[in-house]
């Protein structure tokens, strides 16, 4: 189980491909990756803040949840924080089961916490001002299925 | 003593990122109306319980938990990660 | 949107970068990744058997169900068949949305249908023989929910 | 004529993956207790209908789908793919 919070890019590509190389048994691997919608075209840059400490504390709390109740074989999230141009990636996760409905579970789970329960938030830069997102009613409601 | 953190437009609307505090406060809510009767832009901070959340040394809590051996509180709007 | 059907290994990490490069407005990206179960050391190979001509058109109808249904940005399948040594990627699905439970439904959706309705055979080739894998009932009943 | 394929341990009783037909069968039913009637091999292929899926040029289909203008019809177990 691994856990990064981060201001440097990663390269989506090479994490996945390392995550699928090291799970043994695992027959599902699922990986989510969240980018920075450019909103057509009227967001330039994402600035993300968060809180060191708590978050990657919360983090692997949610991780050994995941890995608890769908006996994952691995899980790994990666998070950035700082400023992010459109079209980059903020964050991604990976899951890795025996089957395929735990490790889709388990990485819906991860993400819907990361959402409302990790702390960060999210700050859009476009061309008329800036705004911190707001939080979804949707994302909040997201976490009674668990 | 305790140390106060602020996130994102709580942070922006207090002024700082961080500070000292002495204060006596049993409770979270206790401490928010302590700190909103400072000044204008404390109160601005604080003025919508609803859209705030709080953490006492980096674990989400409720605005009624006690602060009794608590050494960092933190408030923020709803966390918009993922 | 693609489908390939090939008995050539496929770069998952090189797949899924390609893919989350060239989708424009999409906030969320999701893989998942079959890979071949040793089963505890029991299985040496998987052997695939397929239907050319009827399994790249029965995909790419599920292709299209999908990108309809899920308004998707993208999306990618791609499915081995020959013979695949234990940890080996058997196939893979990528999904590109706006929102994040799209993305996921998208990607679920496509797995399933994948499983049960699109023509591959798996024999499972272990120490002590052959065997045609049988066809799972969860499989079949997964279907129900779309 | 009709074409006929045969995949996995459909394939593999029958003996072939292939084979040109001359039938008058009018639906798949037909068709199936047709072949089945010719050898022992064939009788064992098709012994558990439950357990076989059918194929009309490339489309899932039912038994009791006609086989009129129909060019190629093909025999399997469920399928295991993903």
């Amino acid at each position: 189980m691994r856990v990064a919070v981060q201001s440097a890019p990663f390269d989506l590509g090479a994490e996945a491909a390392r995550f699928a190389a090291a799970v043994p048994g695992a027959g599902a691997v699922v990986t989510f990756t969240g980018l920075v919608r450019d909103n057509g075209g009227a967001l330039a840059a994402m600035e993300i803040e968060h809180y060191p400490g708590m978050t990657e504390t919360a983090i692997s709390a949610m991780v050994d949840e995941a890995a608890r109740r769908w006996a994952l074989v691995d899980a790994l999230v990666i998070h950035r924080f700082g400023r992010l141009a459109a079209g980059e990636a903020i964050m991604m996760v990976a899951t890795a089961a025996t089957h395929r409905a735990a490790a889709f579970d388990a990485a819906e789970f991860l993400m819907d916490y990361l959402k409302s329960r990790a702390p960060f938030w999210k700050k859009e830069i476009g061309a008329s001002g800036t705004e911190w997102v707001a939080a979804r009613d949707a994302d909040e409601a997201a976490l009674k299925r668990w | 003593m305790i140390d106060i953190l602020y996130f994102a437009w709580v942070r922006e609307r207090v002024g700082v990122p961080r500070e000292r505090v002495e204060t006596a406060a049993p409770t979270v809510a206790a401490l928010v109306k302590e700190l909103a009767a400072r000044e204008d832009r404390y109160a601005l901070a604080f003025a919508d319980r609803a859209s705030l959340r709080v953490a006492l040394d980096q674990r989400l809590a409720d605005f009624d938990a006690p602060l009794a051996g608590v050494r960092e509180v933190a408030f923020f709007p709803p966390m918009t990660g993922g």
